[in-house]
């Protein structure tokens, strides 16, 4: 087996870490879960472009994909989740409420 | 002097400069020194793209950026095209934006936005994305000129942060249109892997090298996704009244005038350069499917049209029903279909942006588009009333303005294949028409009867608007009363001069010529094959546009009056419509539910039935 | 539409793509074809513009105008996000609370921020010979400016942050790319034309117009990112509507 | 492994649609429109390898290496940019939306319908 062959086999593998990881950020119901899930794709898509000769993207991608992607989505959620006990009385005079009419 | 090739860069930068240069000096400049600034600013880009478009005449300016230019026909560069249609194209961008930022001077003045430089500034970004769209030669530069309107869009969609409806409109924009670019990206993905080429015509040239098959239809289709996406076509259209009903006014007004034409010129350039070849898409199956497509959505848009009471909503589902007319009239693949297309477009534009223009007078009069709500009240406006009919008139396609001109070119293009066509463009215009006639009437003539509430279903009404601009009781600024007067000018001047309609038949020739366009991106010129169509203003025509209009007048007059008419007549006929509605038009309006997960579904329901349709 | 309705409308169209993106697949050159003639005329292209990371050439000298439309597509995003993230009306700015930190940690970020920062500004500076450039040092500048949240607190970023600047340095990068694209024209070459002395290969002088190019988009993106990141750190740390009742402090 | 590169971009794509579709949230959703995204950095760099090639950089190694394809990875990494930066507008649209309405559930959201 020559280097270009193994080469081929270790970036199957790295595909198919891809795509489960895809496949469970997609299927992460809870927006928290999945932030923490999608670090993870970042990493498995870092390895595979590393495989794949393209250092540059893996950088990219680790910088973008398992970092800032994930955090913008955790401050978000922090911000989303916050004080969900008070939003009721929002609720009543939003928009919706004036629609049904 | 600056050479006519290094126009077409500047295009694109003069506005990405200016974005810049506003958002540097916004801070520190009083509101009217930004807005004279902007103005200065998108007057240079119009008075660019003016000179490019005269010195380019009937031929191709090309630009290789950086300098690449090819050596033995190949090169590592993107390639600038200008031709009649792309730099009219932009042209009219760049005009309709002047007008948008003359229309909001005054615009946003009292919301503390720190930063007054930002809405301009994404006004300019705005246009830069489009006049690249409209000028690159390059397939993946396509792709990002795309995004960056598209990035754009959905920020200034959900510019009035407090309004709740605006910020979910530009999230079922950002996130319908985002998926389909990505579908856009894996087509090019696939091309590259057939061509290793990303130049239009440099793929065109390796497509011909290759047997059409399965990979050939499917990167087609997935790259077209993308702009049928933004050109809202059935069953891709959902986000697009939900977007451009909650836009601010402003941004509206480029939204429906040029930013959905863009989706049906991309697909229009894409098909002609790329695809069109020996061995490329066969035209007839194309032919089929995009003029079904077009006429589905035309239709779909026109009678949701028909069913809005909120005024901007309206105008969104009129825009819709256009753009099917507009697809279905490039996909009969003939130059005289095109040409009368690019005169509907340059048509509409003005039209469609005067009447958001006038829309959003109400909106800042009385705080609400409700046509219902706003019964009556507009009487003391006759001045906009007056505008609001005409441009009523002129969307029904009344000869001569342009919108009639485009449309009988289209109809006259498009009978001899397909008899039928000229009644579907008759009947959509009308019933668009109608529907902003039966709003004018009732708002600024206080026509008929209060309108009743009978609809039970899902609506949108457009009560309680936040009011864009926030004192009612100072004087409509001069500006918005201007600006959709003079939009309308144009309007009719596309219809009424000869001139428009002469140098749009030869850019439509140019157009659909893919040897032409080939041969201009390697430096050669090669001569015109086609005869230039024949557009202008026929008997068949006029009177196909007098019908429309006179269909469009009966059908708000019938709307209007109808409830108080007493005629043994009215009773089956409102039995008819009642069952009519119950079994076709409440689920067609259920299935606009607002619904992100839906609408996503739509999409993948939209590229499978294209897919079929293309490959079997 | 109910949801098991879209759900089995969407499975309807997954299986229809499938089939025939599968079909569409078996007429791609095998994986790992060695025919790929752009790439080659690329690589070509970058040796002959001194430009020893061929990436770096495609990006910012062959297809230069591609990145200045991502630029301008993260300069729009920045603008956008801090517009749709302004402070409304009806809200009010709560403050938020110093939080502790355990000492270790402190020191850990005393020692891990400049050593980011450095390796931020020595990726920036090398982007036409190794792998990185202006977005991936200009992200890791951003990133490593917030390790002082993790090390300090809120206060303490929000004191070394100072955002007006960043803004406009934002804006002067974005603008700078434009400007350095003018250079071509000036020089009575094309718009982003490479017009510069192209250098010595393989020396950080190098490639000519690419080591600017790089360097004005390393601080677009850098201060982009933190404004970026400072407008929801702002929503999620400190701004509250008048009838949140959350309190700001870390958790 | 002559294709399973390419099928395995169209899952991805597949799998982040049903995340959206599914979605009862809609920050998972612009998560999930990440997860489509990611798909289209496989296709494109899967695309442009070839057997036994090296990174395309020659700052030490020999000039008549053969590299794989820059080309694809130039248009990813403008593809990765794109991507994070429409990431956080379209977040920060939804953090207007939980304030606005007081949900990001998208079955809540029926303001604008019909």
């Amino acid at each position: 087996m020559n280097t270009a062959t193994a080469q081929e086999y270790l970036i199957a593998v790295a595909l198919v870490l891809v795509a489960a990881s895809a496949t469970a950020a997609a299927l992460a119901r809870d927006p928290v879960r999945q932030a923490v899930l999608l670090a993870v794709l970042g990493l498995c898509l870092t390895v595979l472009f590393t495989l794949l000769q393209a250092p540059d993207v893996a950088l990219s991608q680790l910088a973008v994909g398992t970092a800032v992607t994930p955090l913008l989505i955790l401050l978000t959620v922090r911000k989303v989740r916050r004080a969900t006990a008070s939003h009721h009385d929002r609720d009543k005079r939003g928009p919706e409420g004036t629609d049904e009419s | 002097m600056v050479r006519t090739a290094d126009l077409l860069p500047l295009a694109v930068a003069v506005p990405l400069l200016g974005a810049v240069v506003l958002v540097i000096t916004g801070r520190r400049l009083p509101r009217p020194a930004i807005d004279a600034l902007v103005t200065v600013w998108a007057a240079l880009e119009v008075a660019g793209l003016v000179l490019l478009w005269l010195r380019t005449g009937d031929g191709h300016s090309v630009s290789w950026l950086g300098g690449w230019t090819p050596v033995h026909g190949e090169s590592v560069g993107i390639v600038l095209v200008g031709d009649r249609i792309g730099i009219g194209l932009a042209l009219l961008t760049s005009a309709l934006v002047l007008a948008v930022v003359v229309y909001s001077w005054r615009y946003f003045d009292e919301p503390p936005v720190a930063h007054a430089g930002t809405f301009p500034a994404l006004l300019l970004l705005f246009e830069a994305g489009m006049v690249g769209f409209a000028l690159t030669g390059d397939l993946f530069d396509t792709f990002v000129f795309f995004e960056l309107m598209g990035a754009v869009a959905y920020a200034l969609t959900g510019y009035r942060i407090e309004d709740p409806r605006p910020v979910q409109g530009a999230l079922v924009f950002g996130v319908v249109n985002s998926l389909g670019a990505y579908c856009s990206l894996l087509g090019i993905g696939l091309v590259y892997a057939r061509t290793g080429e990303l130049g239009f015509a440099q793929i065109g040239v390796q497509l011909t090298r290759h047997r059409p098959d399965a990979l050939l239809s499917v990167a087609f289709v997935l790259i077209v996704t993308g702009l049928l996406v933004k050109a809202a076509v059935v069953p891709l259209h959902f986000w697009l009244p939900d977007a451009h009903s909650v836009a601010p006014t402003p941004v509206c007004m480029l939204l429906s005038g040029v930013m959905v034409e863009f989706g049906v010129y991309g697909v229009a350039r894409v098909y002609w350069v790329v695809f069109s070849g020996p061995h490329g898409i066969a035209e007839p199956h194309l032919r089929a499917t995009f003029v079904t497509a077009g006429v589905l959505t035309a239709l779909v848009g026109a009678v949701m049209c028909w069913q809005q009471r909120h005024l901007k909503r309206l105008l969104a589902f009129s825009t819709i029903g256009h753009v099917g007319l507009f697809l279905a009239g490039v996909a009969l693949l003939t130059p005289a279909g095109t040409a009368g297309v690019a005169l509907y477009v340059a048509a509409h534009a003005g039209v469609k942006a005067a009447l958001f223009a006038t829309t959003g007078v109400l909106l800042d009069r009385f705080g609400s588009v409700d046509e219902h709500g706003l019964y009556r009240r507009g009487r003391e406006l006759p001045f906009v009333g007056a505008l609001f009919t005409v441009g009523g008139l002129a969307l029904a396609g009344l000869p001569p303005f342009g919108t009639g001109l485009g449309k009988a070119v289209v109809e006259h293009s498009g009978q001899e294949r397909l008899p039928w066509l000229p009644a579907v463009f008759v009947f959509v215009s009308a019933l668009t028409g109608g529907a902003v006639l039966r709003a004018g009437v009732r708002i600024f003539a206080g026509a008929g009867p209060r309108p009743r509430e009978r609809y039970a279903g899902p609506e949108t009404t457009g009560g309680g608007e936040e009011p864009e601009i926030r004192d009612p009781r100072r004087r409509i600024p001069v500006p918005m009363l201007a600006v959709p007067a003079v939009l309308l000018a144009p309007a009719l001047a596309v219809g009424l001069l000869p001139g428009p309609g002469v140098a749009l038949a030869h850019a439509a020739r140019q157009f659909t010529d893919r040897t032409a366009y080939t041969a201009a991106a390697f430096g050669h010129h090669v001569g015109p094959s086609a005869p230039v169509p024949d557009v202008g203003w026929n008997t068949e025509g006029v009177l196909l546009g007098l019908v429309s209009t006179v269909m469009a007048v009966l059908f708000a007059a019938v709307a209007v009056w109808g409830p108080v008419l007493r005629s043994p007549l009215v009773g089956p006929v409102t039995a008819v419509c009642e069952g009519v509605g119950r079994r076709v038009i409440v689920p067609l309006r259920r299935l606009h539910s607002g619904h992100l997960g839906d609408y996503v579904a739509w999409l993948a329901v939209g590229v499978a039935v294209l897919l079929v349709a293309m490959t079997v | 539409m109910s949801r098991s309705a879209r759900i089995r409308l969407f499975w309807a169209a997954a299986v229809v793509f499938a089939v025939v993106y599968t079909l569409a697949c078996t007429g791609l050159p095998h994986f790992g074809t060695t025919v790929h003639p752009y790439g080659s005329r690329a690589v070509a292209a970058s040796l002959r513009q001194r430009t020893a990371n061929v990436v770096s050439s495609i990006n910012f000298d062959q297809r230069a105008l591609d990145t200045l439309g991502e630029e301008s597509i993260l300069f729009a995003s920045v603008l956008g996000t801090t517009a749709l993230l302004r402070h409304a009306r009806d809200e009010r700015v709560g403050r938020p609370r110093a939080g502790r930190v355990l000492p270790s940690t402190r020191l850990l970020g005393l020692v891990m921020v400049p050593l980011t920062l450095l390796t931020g500004v020595y990726i920036v500076a090398h982007g036409q010979l190794s792998p990185g450039g202006g977005f991936q040092g200009g992200v890791i500048l951003a990133t490593g400016l917030h390790m002082v949240y993790v090390a300090a607190d809120y206060l303490v970023l929000k004191r070394i942050r100072p955002l007006g600047v960043l803004d406009v340095a934002d804006a002067c990068g974005a603008g700078a790319f434009v400007a350095l694209g003018f250079a071509g024209l000036i020089a009575g070459a094309a718009f982003l034309q490479n017009v510069l002395p192209l250098g010595t290969f393989g020396e950080i002088s190098s490639g000519g117009l690419v080591p600017l190019l790089n360097a004005a988009v390393g601080i677009e993106v850098g201060s982009g990112i933190i404004v970026l990141l400072a407008s929801f750190l702002d929503q999620a740390v400190e701004v509250r509507s008048e009838t949140d009742s959350g309190s700001g402090e870390r958790t | 492994m002559t294709v399973l590169p390419f099928l395995t971009a169209g899952w991805i794509f597949l799998a982040g649609v049903y995340g959206m579709v599914t979605s009862r949230d809609i920050v998972h959703a612009v998560g999930c429109l990440a997860v489509a995204q990611s798909s289209t950095y496989v296709l494109l760099l899967t695309v442009g390898y070839r057997r036994g090639g090296i990174a395309p950089y020659f700052t030490d190694t020999p000039l008549r290496t053969r590299t794989v394809d820059p080309v694809v990875q130039a248009l990813a990494l403008t593809d990765v940019v794109v991507g994070a930066t429409v990431t956080a507008l379209l977040l920060a649209l939804a953090i207007q939306i939980r304030k606005r309405h007081g949900t990001v559930d998208p079955d809540a959201l029926t303001g604008l319908r019909g």
